[in-house]
Order: C-alpha cells, then structure tokens, then sequence
C-alpha cells in the first residue's frame, strides 16, 4: 500500500460536458432531483440523472410496481411523471441550487415525441445533457422497445439531435441479441455518449396466488444480480464503439464502480443502491478516491478500460 | 427524516410466537415521529442488496429516546430482524410519511385493528391519552384469529380508561370477546353512531371491508395501508396505491411513504 | 390449508418420454450422471440431463472458471468433456442401473458436429432424449453463437432431426432480442420440446489486478440472480409457441420451481443449486408434492401455465 | 462422502486478527478424514444463493469425533463464518479430495507451510506423529508475515520430537526466526539432502517457487493446491488446474476438488 498522497484527479469530460467526479445518480432512481437532499449534498456529485419525463403526464402502472429477488429489484413503475411542462415549471427551478451536472431523461412513444421533450428541456441552461431512455414501446411498430431495433433507435437519435444542441446520451437497451450493434448504430446516428445498462426485462409469480406478482406482469430487473451482465456489456461495447459510457446495473460500493471503470466506463451510476443506502452515491465516491490514493493513481482516467490491458 | 445507521437495540421480545417487540435507541426519531409514520430499517448490512423493510412506530418512549416497532415474522428480512439482539446495531431511517390526524371538531373517535394493525395506531392511543383531553370519546377494537394473539387489551384499556368508550375485542376462533371479525364490532359501533372519526388498520381485506361499512354510515376514517416499498422518501414511485375510485378514468396513484401512509378512507380505490 | 389426501399425480410426458416428476437436472451441473449419487436417490428424479458432449475430447478453458457473484455464479467451464465415445465407452453402461430418464446434451461447433454425436447417442437406448445446447460458438460464422440465430438454431435442429429418431429438445438462450422467435424457428425445424433458459453472459473484474476475473474474461451467469429473467422468458414462450418447456434459472426450491411450471414449464431443472445443497432436487420434489397436497391439487399438470388465467 | 448438514459447532477462537480456529463435531468425517482433505462448507443457509466454501481438514480428534479448519477472514464468506458461535450448527459436506500419501521408502520428509498453509500439514503432522514410526526424519519449516502470525510451532515442536528433523520457522519482518522467506529455509534443507518427499502447502507464489525448487534439486514433492470450487465433488469441472507442463500442447485439466487437492509437484503447471 502505497503512502497517502496528494488528491488524486476525479474529474471526467463526457460529450464536451466537465463532471468534477465519475458519480452519477441512475434515472428513474433519485426523482426529480432533490428528494435525496437530507441525506446527500447533491452538490459532490458529478450529475443527476433526472427520472424519465414524457410530454404528457403520464400516470405509471398499476401496483405491485416493485418486486424483491435474489440480490435484485423488479420493477414496472410506467414512467409515471408529471410531464415535462410540469417538471419545468414545478421541479426544474428548484434545481438551481445545486451545484452539479442535471441531465435530464427522455421517455416517448415515438420519436417525434422525444425530440418535443427535449425541445423544451433544451431551452433551459440548467439541463446539462440529455439521456434518451429508449427502453420504451414504439407505439407505431406494435410496441416492440425502440432500443431493441437499431434503426428505431438510431431514429430517436437523429429527431432528438435535429432539434437540440445539448449532448445526447443513449441509455442502451441489455435485452437485445447485440448491444454493440445498437451502440454502433446509434453512435452512427449521432449520439455523444451511451449509458448503460437499462433494467433486464423479467417477472416473478406469487405461486400461492398464480399469477404474476407485479401489476403489469412483466418488469425490469436492477440491482447487485445484473451486475456481471452490465460489467459484460460495457466491456463488450468499449471496445467496439468510440463514445464515452456511462456504466451502471448493481453497483453498491466503490469496487463495484472500479468494476465498470475498468471494463470501460467513464462514469457511473448508482441507481437500486440508493434504496439501500441512501448515502451511497457520496460512499462510493469517498471509496474510489481512497482506491486511487492507494494505489498512487493520478488520475480517474487512466482507470477507464484498463481491464482491456491488464498490467 | 434522519438517517441513524447505529440505532442501538435496546430490547427484543417474542410477544407470541411469530410476533416480537423490538425496541431501538434512536433519540432524534423519537422525539420528531407522530403517530402513523414508520422507519426504514436495513436488514443485515452484509447483504448489499436486500432492501429495507418499512414498520409503523408502534410506540415511542421520548424521555429515554427509544422507539418500538411491533411486527410478524412473514419472510426471509423478518425473520432475520428477528434473531438480531440487545445491543445489535440497525441501520434506520425515519421518521417517514405522513401520520395520522386529529381533525378539528371530531370528538367521537374509534380505533379499529385487525391483528398486527394495532402496531401505529398503539402510539396514536398513547398520544392521545397523552393529551388528556377528556372531551374524547374513544373506542378501540382489536381483532386476532385467536385468544393467544390478542395482545395489548389491558395496557390499551388502562391508558384509555380516562375517557369514555372502551375496549372491545373480537377473535375468529372466539376463544376471547366476540366470536367473528372485528368489523362486526366496528358495525356496531357505527350504527350506534358512536365515531366520527374511525382510525384503522390491519390486513387488506379488512381495510376494504371497513372503509365500505364507513361509507354505509357516512362516517370519516383515516387508515394506514402497507404497499412494497424501496426508497421510502418519495423517489422511487413503487409504492403507489389508486386513489381515485372511478372506473374507466385516467389512475391517480399516491405515494404510500409520502403521502401516506395514512389516507382518508374515501380516498383509496381499493 | 386443506387436509392431506391421496397422493397427486406428478408424472409429466414431453415429447412422448414419460417422467415419473418434472424434476429434472440442468445440463453441466450434474456431470456425467452419477456424480451425485452419494447423497441423491438417482432413479427418484424425472430425469438427468447430463453434462454437453462434443464429438471430440474437449480440454475446457483455462482456470478461473468461476466466480461467485450476487446471488449468482459465473462460470466458463468451456465444455470440457471426453468426448461422446469416450463417454458411450465410459459412462453410459454405469447409468443402466438408474431408473430415469437419461438425457444427453450435445454441443459443437457445426451443424454436422451436433448431428454426428446425436447419431451416436441415438443407438443406445439408455439415452431418453437429446438435448440440443445451442449457445455455442458457431465456428463457420465467425464464431457467433447458433442459439442466436433463428436460422443457424434451426439449422442445427433439423441436421439432428435427420439422424435419429430420439426425442429432440432445444435450449434456448436467453442473450438474444426475442427469445420467442428462435422458440418459434427450432419448433418449425422439428423440436420436440425447449428448454431454457442457459446463462446469461457476463463478467467480472478484479479491480484489484485490473483484470478479468475468469481466465476466458466472458462466462454464463447462472444462479438465483437470473431466475426472473428465466421465468420472464418462460412466460413469454408458453403463450406463443405450442411446445412443453423445461424450465430451469436459478431454481433453488420448490417455491421457485412452482413459479416456472406457473409461467408454463412442464418440468423444470435444477442447476447450480446442486452445488450449495446436494440434495436440492429431492428437495424440490418433496417440495413440490407437499405444495400439491396442501392445496387439493391432484395433478402437477393442472398448474402447469397456471398462472397464465388467475384463479 | 457425507453430508453432515446439522454439525453442531464445538468452538471458535481468534487465533490471531484475522485467523480464527473452528472445531466441530462430526463423528463420521472425523473418523473417515485423511490428511490432505477438504470439507465444503455452507455459510449462513439462509442465502440459498451462496457457494460452499472449501477449507483444508486442520486436525481430527478422532475419540471425540471432532474436526477443526484453519482459516483467514478474507471474504464476506469467511467474514459470515468468524461470526459463527458455539453450539449454532454448519452444514458441511467431505471428506473430499484424496489427500497426502506417503509413498514407500521415502523416509525423509520435509513440511513447508506458508502461513495458513500449514492448515491441512498439521493433520498430516499428527497422523505421522501417531503413526510412531521412528524411521521418519521430518523438518517442518513455517512462514508467516511477523511473528504475532507464526503459530503452531511449539505444538508441532512436541509433535515430532521424536523424530529425527526439527521444526524451522522463517517470517517476512524478521521478528522471529529467519528473516526472509521460508522457501530460503526450504533450499537449505534441500541444498543438505535432507529431504526426498517435501510436503507443501501456502499461497500460489510460495508454490510456484517451491516446486520450482524441487525441481531443481531433484526431491519430489506434493502440494495442496486452492482453486475456486463449486461441487466440491467432480461433477461441475469448475475448480481445475493445468497438469501439463508444455507451451503449446493441448491443456489437460485436473479437477483440484476430486482429483486433489493434492498433487505431485512436478504434475502441475503453474
Ligand atoms: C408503512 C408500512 C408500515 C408497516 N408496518 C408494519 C408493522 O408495524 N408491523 C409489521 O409486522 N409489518 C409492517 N409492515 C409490513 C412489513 O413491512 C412487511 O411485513 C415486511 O417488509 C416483510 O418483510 P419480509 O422480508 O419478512 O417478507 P418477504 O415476503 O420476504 O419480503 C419480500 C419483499 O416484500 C416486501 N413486503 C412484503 N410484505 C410487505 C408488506 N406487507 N408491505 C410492504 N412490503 C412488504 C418486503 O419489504 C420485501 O421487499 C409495514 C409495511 C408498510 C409499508
Ligand atoms: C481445497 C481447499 C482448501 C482450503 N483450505 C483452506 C484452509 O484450510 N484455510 C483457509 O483459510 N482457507 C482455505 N481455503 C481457501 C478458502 O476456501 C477461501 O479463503 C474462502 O473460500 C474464501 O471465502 P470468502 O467468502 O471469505 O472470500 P470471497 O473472496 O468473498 O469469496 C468469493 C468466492 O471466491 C472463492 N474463493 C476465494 N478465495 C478462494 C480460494 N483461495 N480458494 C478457493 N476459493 C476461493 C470463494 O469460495 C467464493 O466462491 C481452501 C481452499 C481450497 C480450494
Ligand atoms: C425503480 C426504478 C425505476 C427506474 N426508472 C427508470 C427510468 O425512468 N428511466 C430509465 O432510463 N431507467 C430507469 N430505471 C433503470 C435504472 O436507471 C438503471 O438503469 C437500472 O436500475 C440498473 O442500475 P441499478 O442496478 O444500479 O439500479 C429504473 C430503475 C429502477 C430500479
Ligand atoms: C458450472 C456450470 C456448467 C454448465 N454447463 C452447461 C453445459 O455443459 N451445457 C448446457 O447446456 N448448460 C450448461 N450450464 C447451464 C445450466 O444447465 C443452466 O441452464 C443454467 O445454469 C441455469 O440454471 P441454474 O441457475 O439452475 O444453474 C452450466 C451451468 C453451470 C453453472
Ligand atoms: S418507496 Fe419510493 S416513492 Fe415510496
Ligand atoms: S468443484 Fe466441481 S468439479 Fe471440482
């Protein structure tokens, strides 16, 4: 163990964006921004990621909406939020204070619908980036999710940065046969970074009750069990496409977050770990600097992707 | 809400089997909690990935710091809460959602629990038997499946003894007071207009049951209903419960951490 | 809880073999058959799905080949076997004496490969069925798997369809888009039956040495972690595909086997629960029984896809 | 092989911070156990998601019908089993694996433990002790990391004083013994001839550099090898090591759990 020394370098640019550490929170898993505020100085972290915003109010699904499983969380929340007007005039003043990256998430139908909501989140100085949570059924196509298609996906892109000059990131899909191919073809459509991964589809039944638990039958599943696929798939991505990723599925400690920086991500979130632990976005933060000072490492980025070349 | 992740246990008791008292040193909770709201507590932090369970503040002790929870051993988180002992540490949070309240004007006031659902409404009787506001007539109904279920009657009747009303029990075995739901008690206690305001909680049958019976007899009733939980701050959105009752019309879901857990009665589309 | 009554009826048919319980092993983690047999009654089980054969002697991948993750395990054993005549000459007399189904699971890297060992398999009658484990890397196509390919599975499928007469069941990989649609496409090629779901890629890295944890850096995650996404995709096969599924994905009681004959399993299989207790599908089976009786069911067939039409 | 899922727990000591030993009572493991072997054990069954854990068979007490392990705290797993008191009870599986021989003729040995390695050599100490077979020369060499770390060396002292050898002990820091390695006492021995047969034992470094050492002065050795296992019974092929020592030849596999955990040093490829 090398001696304490000076503080290491936290700070990571993505899609021309300064984040002054790799923390970020998981869209759909921190609100609307400040819920988490008695516990945490939302300003240490390196952003907020924002939960998913529709045009309209949308009112989710019905309940149960989450499930526990082994080391996971199920969930069918149904995107249940205010709408983006609401959000802009209700919840997106209030944000102001806080001194960290806001990027907010985008949910629609349709790709038209995508780029009005980023149209008028575009119009505020206070929303960093856009993340495009593509995850959602495409209402034209018979609801198959836009992310599991390359070209649906990649047409969410091109309407979304046709109308907006803010960094688009792509929250990426892991229920599909190749996420590279998806990474590539939304790069290709002009995306600035990726995110990833969104929740594995699933579902579990009360066997006393036969039928499945959740009220919408079907969910995502998130949390410590996915892990080993998320860690697989930003490994895989990293090193097929050029665009900065930020990881996430189970994180909950700073070696998990060390876990993503290696495969390739350049920043991460922490999303069902906030249930847990409702510090622990700042622990883990606090836990990566503490690894970097250990091990005399400089700087945060010349982890990212050093697990492609093992020393 | 305060974030204690030390609590001391100060005591664990089996009230019968599948049934414990926990009692936790936890002075900022104490003192701020109100009847009706609930903790977060963490079970086993070895395992990251278990999430927290919500139980109602069954009772608080303000000069010595400590809170109680009542529960029932049901899964894997309870039972493992169950083997944790004095001197242990928990990692919880609270105090959270909203509690129950006393509107202004309503005298006549009944408390109905259908088995481990006196759990909140214990510390709402100690609150108000706290005020000593003898303008209160109060009610209380307590329901088990059996006699050895049946807990709290007596310290529940010594501390209401004050006012008038009184304690009434009722067993589905009939091995103790009225033989047959509480809701039979709750029945009768509302044709008699004997309550304005019906405080309860317990299982989901027994909640739809009274808050029908409630509106039958155009009384008010505020109860606390239970929903799966994650954060438990209102971030999350998983622990919606309906609230509006029409078919057909666009849901409208509250946040049972938040904006409960105590609901009126009129409110909940069960 | 209704009183005790005449024993239920556990006994399943796929695709005409008879199972005498629907508690069956799940390829690899049973070895060759007999492994067990110190703590388990053989011939008390539905059935045993041995180890994949390939027609060459396979060394495996280099150590580590596992690794324990949240509720999960990864593991890239890499097929080691001794090849199926090897096998025929070495294992399969010793499995005359077990009174069970013996089903034999084939791998390669060719359409041909599978048929080859399928024909060899296919002229002893100690073997009840051959199960087809199509994640394997398809070595003509650049190595990408056939159980992602609707064509290439279906390729394999009827190759093997063309050579014996054995009962075929297909495994299916839960890594691709839709897993209806390779469901679909094996049962058009000639399946007889499915089973799923095999691993779900993953990885894991130790931060410490900055490296893959396993030394193929990619394995399949198995394990309670993924029994959602394996109920999940049971689920969605049963409604669309008219064929009996084995299912199996992070089985470790009788709890979670009843949840996948719900989803519409018509047997399932036991894994990696093997390995914490040895005595896990006894477990299941008296699991199961009990399960019936309580509740006055008096055939193990009636709940199967139970929870598809609530009671 | 047996399946031992309620073997009641005898007791527990900190040997030092991070090292604790474990006794247990398991009559038939006990009696059938050989040096060298391994039991799997089950930590906290509550998580039914959990491998077994393997440690090395550390003593027997075969009257008495008690086994104890040797361990280091160095994961969650073990971390869940320091906490493990007294008369709770472990689910253990073994013995397994084919542990030590002792091939005819060879009467000089040599023991080299690597700090916890010495876990399974001293089962193999004591069944040499009681074996009284006064033909015997045996050195037993121990490393640690410090002093507060080396442990046993009296017991073995008194176990093998009647035999010819003697025991040796070597930490990193120099605060007792030789200062340096304990592979360096092990090249004196071997440097003296005074050993045929070296049995070994510790972290993989410490094997690779002994065997390298065998080699080199012609002895033969066995070692007992880790590999992360999941059956513990040969049936998953999860916990193997190479065998064949040739760049470029097909690799052949053995599984440590059934084919060893002991092997002779000269068969595996590090
Ligand atoms: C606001 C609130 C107050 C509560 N107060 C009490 C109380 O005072 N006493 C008491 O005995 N119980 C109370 N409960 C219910 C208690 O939270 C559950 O019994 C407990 O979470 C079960 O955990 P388990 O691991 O033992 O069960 P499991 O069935 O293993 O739990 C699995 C999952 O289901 C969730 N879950 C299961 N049942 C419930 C439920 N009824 N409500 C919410 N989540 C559930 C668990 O949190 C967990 O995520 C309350 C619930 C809520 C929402
Ligand atoms: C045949 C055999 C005999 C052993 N005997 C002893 C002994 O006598 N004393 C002792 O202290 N240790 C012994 N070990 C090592 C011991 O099994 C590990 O230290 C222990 O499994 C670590 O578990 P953990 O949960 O604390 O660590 P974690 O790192 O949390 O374990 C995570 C996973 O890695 C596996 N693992 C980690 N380290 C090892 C390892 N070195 N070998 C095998 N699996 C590992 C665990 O089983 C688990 O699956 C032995 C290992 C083997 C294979
Ligand atoms: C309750 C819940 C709600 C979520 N809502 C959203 C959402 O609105 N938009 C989105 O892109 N992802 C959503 N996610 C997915 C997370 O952002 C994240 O991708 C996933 O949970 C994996 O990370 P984790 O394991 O750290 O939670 C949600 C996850 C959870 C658990
Ligand atoms: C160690 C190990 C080896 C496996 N080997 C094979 C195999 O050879 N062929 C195969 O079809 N599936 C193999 N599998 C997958 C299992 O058969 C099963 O599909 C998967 O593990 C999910 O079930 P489980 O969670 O109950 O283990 C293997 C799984 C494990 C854990
Ligand atoms: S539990 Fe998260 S909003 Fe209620
Ligand atoms: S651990 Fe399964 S073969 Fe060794």
């Amino acid at each position: 163990m090398k001696s304490l020394q000076e503080e290491p370098n936290l700070a990571v640019e993505i899609a021309g964006v300064k984040f002054k550490n790799p923390i970020v929170t998981a869209s759909g898993t921190f609100g609307f921004g400040k819920e988490y505020s008695v516990f945490v100085n939302l300003s240490q972290l390196g952003g907020i990621v924002l939960k998913s915003l529709t045009l309209q109010p949308c009112p989710g699904n019905p309940p149960p909406r989450i499930f526990e499983t082994s080391s996971g969380l199920l969930n069918s929340i149904g995107l249940e939020n205010p709408g983006v007007d609401n959000f802009i005039k209700f919840y997106l003043p209030g944000l102001k204070e806080i001194q960290t990256n806001i990027i907010a998430s985008i949910a629609g139908g349709a790709a038209e619908e995508y780029a009005a909501v980023a149209g008028r989140l575009g119009e505020s100085e206070l929303v960093s980036a856009l993340e495009l949570n593509i995850s959602c059924p495409n209402v034209k196509h018979g609801g198959m999710q836009f992310g599991v298609s390359p070209s649906a996906s990649a047409e969410v892109v091109k309407s979304v940065k046709s109308i907006t000059n803010k960094p688009v990131i792509v929250k990426l899909s892991p229920n599909v046969t190749s996420i590279v191919e998806i990474a590539r073809s939304v790069a290709a459509a002009g995306a600035d970074a990726l995110s990833m991964i969104n929740t594995l589809a699933g579902m579990a039944i009360d066997v006393y009750r036969r039928r499945p638990v959740l009220g919408n039958i079907k969910g995502g599943l998130s949390g410590p069990a996915i892990k080993p696929v998320a860690v697989g798939a930003v490994w895989d991505v990293y090193r097929e496409v050029d665009l900065p990723i930020i990881g996430m599925g189970g994180i909950t400690c700073a070696r998990d977050a060390l876990e993503f920086i290696m495969a390739g991500a350049r920043a991460v979130a922490a999303g069902t770990v906030n249930f847990i632990n409702p510090e622990a976005t700042i622990n883990i933060l606090e836990g990566i600097t503490l690894f970097l000072k250990e091990n005399g490492i400089k700087d945060i980025n010349d982890l990212v992707g050093a697990a492609h070349n093992p020393i | 809400m305060i974030h204690n992740p030390k609590a001391r246990i100060v005591s664990q008791k089996m009230i019968f089997p599948g049934c414990c008292l926990l009692t936790i040193s936890s002075p900022d909770i104490s003192r701020t909690a109100k009847p009706g709201q609930f903790i977060q507590v963490r079970i086993l932090p070895l395992l990251d990935s278990t999430l927290r369970r919500p139980f109602s503040i069954h009772r608080v002790d303000r000069e010595e710091g400590e809170l109680s929870l009542l529960y029932r051993v049901v899964g894997r988180g309870t039972a493992l809460l169950s083997m944790e002992k004095e001197n242990n540490f928990l990692d919880i949070i609270g105090p959270l959602g909203n509690g129950f309240t006393i509107p202004e004007g309503k005298k006549k006031l009944a408390i109905a629990a259908g088995g481990i659902g006196i759990a909140p409404l214990f510390f709402l009787l100690q609150e108000l038997a706290q005020s000593r506001n003898k303008d209160f007539s109060i009610y209380t109904l307590l329901g088990a499946r059996t006699s050895e279920e049946l807990i709290l009657a007596d310290e529940i009747t010594s501390l209401t003894d004050s006012f008038s009303g009184g304690v009434k029990v009722a067993t589905d075995d009939g091995t103790v007071g009225h033989s047959g739901p509480v809701t039979e008690l709750l029945e009768e206690v509302l044709a008699n207009r004997l309550a304005e305001m019906v405080y309860f909680c317990g299982p989901r049958d027994f909640l739809r049951v009274s808050a029908a019976m409630l509106e039958k007899y155009g009384a008010a009733g505020q109860l606390s209903i239970e929903e799966r939980m994650a954060c438990g701050i209102g971030a999350c959105y998983s622990c919606v419960c309906r609230t509006n009752r029409k078919k057909g019309e666009q849901p409208v879901y509250k946040r049972v951490c938040l904006d409960g857990p105590v609901f009126y009665s009129n409110e909940v589309a069960f």
